[in-house]
């Protein structure tokens, strides 16, 4: 049993439904972002997947990658710092007590 | 054959000049504000050769008319506003007297303004001012024109109002862009007007319309009085004068450029513009002649009895304007009574106002100038305080007498001429106004020198203390002085009238005629007159005055007129009336229907924002189960 | 082709393929794994000698021959210490940090050019794995820092991170031109791209990469986080047995892993003339490895944020700017003739002057004028001690002679001289020495019994100076100890006179006939 | 080579997977950071299989030596791990969520069928490159926009953190 595009594309699914549950149930909002991560991981991994066993002659799908990344990693830094001074003035990141946007 | 870019490039400078001044040298370079008054001189300047060279284009060009391209400005479904620029005679002369009085001034404002904390923004202002009267006067379809028109308007709102910080400097500015909105109104509707019913804005073609008979008797008069609504209000004539005299709260330079030499004028340049289409209708036409001829004598006798150097100026620059009015009316009026053949008609009509208006630029700005220069030493403008300022400022002294001497009318100054054009149309075809116009000579010279005998006759009546500090005033504000006297003797010799295709007048010919004899014999009684009351006081100004009581409070009232409006229509009709009925409609109807939407929202959003729990995960969850959704919607149907 | 590779074709043609894959691969992992371990071993052994003569001292040299046994006894002794976890440690990071620190170190090996073809793995991404990897060890030691549950352990692991994290940047900034010149990311490529050895034309990368490595491996002058005056011993506080051997050994790997990396992207690899590859490269990394010693034992810690600035202000701008100009010659250049290191030293000389010009002295940037030649001149101190000769004295073999009038242990006495007098008796202030005397036949008196305890004994030499009669004098004698109590209380038969132990102390004329004093090891026989 | 692949291929799906899983369920926050860090290596190794070897480099780079430390630097400043990491109200409606997800997912992919072309791409590195620099056709202009983000994003985090 060689392994296909399908084999990825749903351990990608699986990945990103992993992190999609994580970031709806979890309270913390680092636990939170980590989820986030994970998604776009998932995402990655179905790119890569896509390019190698779909159009492996053009480098569109890792170009995506590369800027899913870039973007991963300023996601993270800002949401991190926010979590951070959200810390700092609420001495909490439970998401659930930091509800100031409600009604 | 001169490129389209010069005539845009005239237009266009002073705009950049503006930008530059309050875009980069107000924000950034503040602490030396003299740069803004190089930029605007030295970009006024370029239009003023550019001028030149367009004039000297123009005379060589056959018909006097230089062919310019229109540029499709915006098309509204099919549509299309074309707007460009004309180049003619009329056009050419404008543009001197617009550049050449503007450079002029703006030099002498450097040394009037100086010091002053709005510097740059009065500079700035200018420049927008004098772009925007450049626009008006090249300007070929009525949109374009009265784009350029409002312009000016807002900028003589806003150079009236330059010392904002006293009341009333604010007050006279609104009261000056009310009193002419109620003209451009006029002025718009009647574009519109005519728009509906030609379909063209330009005025080219509006004219061969108006011509040819094609725009129906009552439209076109309507069209035509609308726009002399407008002419009126920019002009202030006789019903919508009042703002003018108040304008002079503004920097004095200010009234020499826009309350004197240019805009004002621009009523008159747009009857000269839009003549075709007055002459062919009687009724407007006559309006024309009897609104200008009335203002003419009405202002002057107002012109009488104000103690305040610059109201006086500012009455005579009215009665003046009602002047050339006057002449393009009596000369229209001729042409639509058929008395005269059509297209010389024509001519002669504009020539005669447009000469007036290209004279009276020069020594009306002159005499502002002056005024201010007086003003810049003596620091005040009411002329029972001046008196003997012929020996502290000899140079102010001379270039007033020229002026004053010249918007007199006396041989051979150039204001002679001009005057002596148009008494002799108005005798030719309206002798009733005529008569008005004569009386208006006597006035003028009356009032004129009126104000050089108190300010320069006699002793200093000021306060004594600073009698010794008067002096005279710097160079770069007499220089520009200098050069309008020298103008303002002489412009009159310029061959502006056949230029502009009236009559040519020979220099000792004219004095063969009995009308120039009676003018000069009238004003020369009037300066008599004057002399003798208030520089020899052989006639005492008071027993004057208490024997002509009635008159006199009936003049240095202003007839009423401000009361009038103030009262009557501002408050009784349209405050305590209208306004009234309106504010109730506003309070019932529509704050009831505002009150009640809002309320409906407050009572709904009560409910639905509830939804906003504030919690991110649900909003995901909620977005998440969409995108299911859409999936299961793809599936079942797709 | 590697030589690995060629290996495997040839196998595949008698086994197999996963074995004919498999097994060299495992040889080759092994082969590199005891690479490994022995030059870490010797760069231990390097380091406590070299460092030692930098600072003219012998290092160790008691095990085996010239002590190279030491590293090895070292570890023996490491690993049969017992490992300590703290009771409310988080076990299991605790448990899992030495080997995540250790591994990566370990990994970066796989892609390091050790000679022509001799390549464990050819990636042709190799640079980029290199520093890949390299950044996964900083989580090894924070596990190690968060999970020893020690605040010092933390505070270092917090170091740690931010120090690699901002340390990185330069690190990989100054790869990146010798990217540019090389135009591929594969170690074999690179070094065959160094016909000019990178270090000539990039000596500002060189540089920078040089010190962002010594950060990266915690190389002081940036051993922040094992920081002894500030915070314990850092991250490895709170470890003990095989798992500090592991974080020790991780660290010297680390330490060669980047030499190799400095000789293999800048020193040409194992390019150079007549000898074979691999001697070339290894003499290179010694080289490294030596300067890396040398700047320890020269240079001072640096403050946190002193480090911060440094990496920020100094070194990451610095490193822009090359990676700029080497783009811009990559542009105009295109083949990096060999002159172009003249005009690349001129712009790296006056790049560093001008750039620490920025820095003024009062602040906490660097500043050339101060810093940069106070370094220079400490360096070329440790320089010139690399030459002298160590001061280390190597005790039982060598001996120091004291000072003429030592006061040293025990009496001297002369039993013929003494007259019984027991003045020094008297003049004893802790009066610890007993004597008896008798009347004498032919002379007065006669002692007896002549016994001090020195155990007490002051050294305070009133008994020889009260002597009348020159019969008592201190001893130079130094070295003498003894297990027993008793064995301190010393009676006249030990005292008998032995001119050559005496010391001149209170007798001055007896000085010219002794030897000077030695302070340092007689020169000859330092080993 | 085929078999290694697939046999490598399961064992990093078991150890992504487990390692996600425990990101969400563990309880003590570090814990779940670290199994992130070693779900993100594993990752590194699919893209490996995918022959995406630049790809593979610099997620252990970015993820792992970046947004890794960088997350357990903010566990460590945000000090609740004695929280634990407990799940909201919404514990039970995002897994039926999260489940119709995958169901879907999965329906979806296996419902398809991807035309898939046999070739294996040579390495990837400088194709890579000349996708994203050359002028034609390249992503240039992406590029410097990702990069001016990455620019805001690190300005953005320096203002929102730094103590006033």
């Amino acid at each position: 049993m060689a392994v296909g595009l399908e084999h990825f594309l749903i351990l990608s699914a699986i990945l990103f439904s992993i992190g999609l549950y994580g970031a709806l149930a979890k309270r913390n909002a680092i636990v939170i972002l980590m989820s986030v991560e994970l998604m776009l991981n998932a995402v990655n991994i179905s790119l890569v997947a896509f390019w190698r066993y779909v159009a492996p002659a053009l480098m569109t799908g890792q170009v995506f990658v590369i800027f899913v990344m870039v973007l991963a990693a300023a996601e993270v830094v800002v949401g991190l710092a926010i979590i951070i001074s959200i810390y700092r003035s609420r001495e909490t990141v439970d998401v659930e007590q930091i509800d100031l946007m409600k009604w | 054959m001169m490129p389209t870019e010069v005539a845009l490039a005239i237009i266009l400078l002073p705009f950049l000049s503006f930008a530059i001044i309050s875009f980069i040298i107000r924000p950034f370079f503040n602490n030396r504000p003299q740069i803004s008054g190089y930029v605007a001189i030295a970009s006024i300047g370029t239009s003023l050769i550019l001028s030149l060279w367009a004039l000297v284009e123009v005379i060589k060009a056959p018909g006097h008319v230089l062919p310019m391209p229109d540029y499709q400005w915006l098309a509204i479904g099919d549509t299309a506003i074309y707007i460009g620029v004309t180049v003619d005679a009329l056009a050419a002369v404008m543009l001197i007297v617009v550049t050449s009085v503007s450079l002029l001034v703006q030099i002498y404002s450097q040394g009037y303004m100086h010091g002053d904390p709005g510097y740059s923004r009065y500079f700035a202002f200018m420049s927008l001012f004098t772009g925007s009267m450049l626009g008006l006067v090249l300007a070929d379809s009525l949109v374009f024109l009265y784009l350029f028109w409002e312009g000016v308007g807002l900028c003589s709102y806003l150079l009236i109002g330059f010392w904002f910080h006293k009341p009333e400097a604010a007050r006279a500015a609104t009261k000056a862009f009310l009193v002419t909105r109620i003209g451009d109104f006029g002025f718009l509707a009647a574009i519109l007007l005519l728009y509906a019913n030609t379909g063209t804005f330009d005025i080219g073609e509006l004219h061969e319309l108006a011509l040819a008979g094609a725009l129906g008797g009552t439209v076109l008069t309507w069209a035509a009085i609308g726009i002399f609504s407008g002419a009126v209000g920019k002009s202030a004539q006789f019903p919508l004068h009042t703002w003018l005299p108040d304008a002079m709260e503004g920097p004095t330079p200010v009234s020499a450029l826009i309350h004197a030499a240019t805009m004002v004028a621009a009523g008159v340049y747009l009857v000269a513009r839009m003549f075709p289409m007055f002459a062919s209708s009687t009724e407007a036409i006559t309006t024309v002649a009897i609104i200008g001829g009335v203002t003419a004598i009405f202002a002057a006798t107002m012109g009488l009895v104000m103690n305040d150097i610059k109201r006086v100026l500012a009455y005579s620059t009215i009665s003046q304007l009602g002047y050339m009015m006057l002449g393009l009316g009596a000369v229209g009026v001729a042409v639509a009574s058929g008395a005269l053949d059509l297209e010389h008609g024509l001519m002669l009509g504009v020539a005669v106002g447009i000469f007036h208006l290209f004279n009276h630029a020069f020594f009306k700005a002159l005499l502002f100038l002056g005024a201010g220069s007086v003003n810049h030493a003596t620091g005040t403008f009411d002329m029972r305080l001046m008196g003997g300022l012929r020996k502290a400022m000899p140079w102010t002294y001379v270039t007033f007498l020229i002026a004053s001497l010249s918007i007199a009318g006396i041989w051979p100054l150039a204001g002679f001429w001009s005057k002596e054009g148009i008494l002799a149309e108005s005798f030719h075809y309206a002798p009733i106004l005529f008569a008005l116009a004569l009386i208006t000579v006597f006035l003028t010279a009356f009032y004129m020198f009126r104000v050089v005998f108190m300010t320069f006759g006699g002793e200093y009546r000021g306060h004594s203390q600073d009698s010794h500090g008067l002096h005279e005033s710097p160079l770069v504000m007499i220089l520009p002085m200098v050069l309008l006297a020298i103008l303002a003797v002489a412009s009159g010799w310029l061959p502006i009238s056949e230029f502009l295709g009236g009559e040519s007048h020979s220099f000792f010919g004219a004095l063969a005629s009995p009308m120039a004899w009676a003018s000069l014999v009238l004003a020369g009684f009037g300066i008599l007159l004057a002399y003798a009351i208030y520089s020899k006081k052989w006639i005492s100004a008071e027993s004057l005055r208490r024997a002509f009581a009635p008159l006199y409070t009936l003049f240095s009232r202003k007839y009423w007129f401000d009361e009038l409006y103030e009262n009557v229509f501002v408050m009784r009709i349209l405050i305590n009336g209208l306004f009234a009925l309106f504010h109730k409609f506003d309070d019932r109807v529509v704050d009831g229907l505002v009150n009640g939407v809002a309320g409906g929202t407050i009572v709904a959003s009560k409910r639905i924002r509830r939804v906003q729990t504030g919690q991110l995960q649900l909003y995901g969850m909620a977005i998440f189960i969409g995108i299911l959704a859409i999936v299961a919607v793809f599936f079942i149907f797709g | 082709m590697t030589i690995l590779e060629q290996f495997q074709q040839w196998l595949l043609n008698y086994w197999p393929s996963w074995a004919a894959y498999l097994v060299p691969a495992l040889i080759a992992f092994i082969i590199i794994v005891i690479i490994v371990l022995v030059m870490v071993l010797m760069f231990i052994y390097m380091e406590r000698r070299i460092i030692g003569r930098f600072q003219i001292r012998l290092g160790p040299n008691r095990a085996g021959p010239f002590g190279i046994l030491q590293p090895v006894a070292d570890a023996i002794k490491v690993l049969i210490k017992e490992d300590i976890v703290p009771i409310r440690a988080d076990r299991w990071v605790h448990y899992w940090a030495p080997i995540i620190t250790f591994f990566p170190a370990l990994m970066i090996f796989a892609v390091i050019p050790w000679g022509q073809g001799a390549i464990f793995a050819d990636l042709n991404i190799g640079i980029l794995y290199v520093v890949a990897i390299s950044s996964v060890g900083a989580i090894g030691i924070f596990m190690a820092g968060w999970g020893s549950n020690n605040k010092f352990s933390l505070v270092a692991g917090m170091r740690t991170i931010a120090q690699m994290v901002s340390y990185e940047i330069p690190l990989v900034l100054s790869i990146g031109g010798v990217l540019i010149i090389a135009g591929s990311l594969s170690m074999m490529d690179i070094v065959e791209a160094q016909n000019v050895p990178f270090f000539l034309l990039q000596p500002l990368g060189f540089v920078i990469f040089f010190i962002a490595a010594a950060s990266e491996i915690n190389r002081s002058p940036f051993d922040l986080l094992e920081a002894e005056s500030e915070i314990v011993t850092g991250y490895h506080t709170e470890y003990s047995g095989m798992k500090f051997a592991l974080f020790f050994f991780a660290e010297y790997t680390h330490a060669f892993a980047l030499s190799t990396i400095a000789a293999t992207l800048f020193l040409g690899g194992w390019r150079f003339a007549l000898l074979p590859g691999p001697i070339w490269f290894f003499i290179k990394v010694l080289l490294v490895f030596i300067v890396l010693l040398w700047m320890r034992s020269t240079l001072p810690r640096v403050r946190v944020d002193q480090l911060m600035g440094f990496a920020w202000k100094f070194l990451f701008p610095l490193a822009l700017i090359n990676l700029f100009i080497t783009a811009t010659e990559a542009i105009i250049w295109p083949g990096f003739p060999w002159w172009l290191l003249f005009l690349n030293f001129a712009i790296a000389a006056l790049l560093i002057v001008l750039w620490s010009g920025l820095f003024p002295v009062p602040g906490e940037g660097v500043s050339f004028k101060r810093y940069g030649r106070g370094i220079a001149k400490g360096m070329a101190l440790t320089f010139k001690h690399l030459f002298r000769h160590p001061i280390t004295v190597q005790y039982p073999e060598q001996r120091l002679t004291p000072a003429r009038r030592f006061r040293g242990y025990q009496l001297v006495w002369y039993e013929d001289q003494c007259n019984g007098c027991r003045a020094c008796a008297r003049a004893c202030p802790v009066s610890i020495i007993d004597i008896e005397t008798r009347k004498g036949e032919e002379k007065g008196l006669v002692v007896e019994k002549l016994e001090v305890d020195f155990g007490r004994c002051l050294f305070c030499g009133l008994c020889v100076e009260a002597c009348p009669v020159q019969a008592l004098f201190m001893s130079r004698d130094y070295e003498k100890a003894s297990y027993r109590r008793e064995a301190l209380v010393m009676n006249k038969e030990q005292f008998i006179a032995a001119p050559d132990k005496r010391s001149a102390y209170a007798y001055p004329d007896l000085e010219d006939e002794m030897p000077p004093q030695t302070l340092l090891a007689p020169p000859k026989e330092g080993r | 080579m085929e078999t290694g692949i697939v046999i490598a291929f399961w064992v990093l799906a078991a150890v992504i997977v487990g390692a996600a899983l425990a990101v969400v369920f563990f309880r003590n926050i570090f814990h779940a950071a670290l199994f992130l860090v070693l779900c993100f290596f594993t990752i590194a190794g699919i893209f490996v299989i995918l022959s995406a070897d630049f790809l593979a480099g610099a997620q252990v780079l970015i993820y792992v030596g970046a947004i890794g430390v960088l997350i357990i630097f903010a566990i460590m400043l945000t000090r609740e791990t004695k929280r634990g990491n407990p799940s909201g109200r919404l514990q039970l409606p995002a897994l039926i969520v999260g489940l119709l997800f995958l169901i879907t997912m999965v329906v979806v992919v296996v419902s398809t069928n991807w035309n898939v072309v046999a070739e294996i791409p040579e390495p990837t590195i400088s194709s890579l490159a000349q996708a994203l620099f050359s002028k034609e056709n390249g992503f240039v202009l992406a590029f410097e926009i990702a990069a001016a983000l990455l620019l805001a994003a690190i300005i953005g985090a320096i203002v929102l953190v730094r103590e006033k």
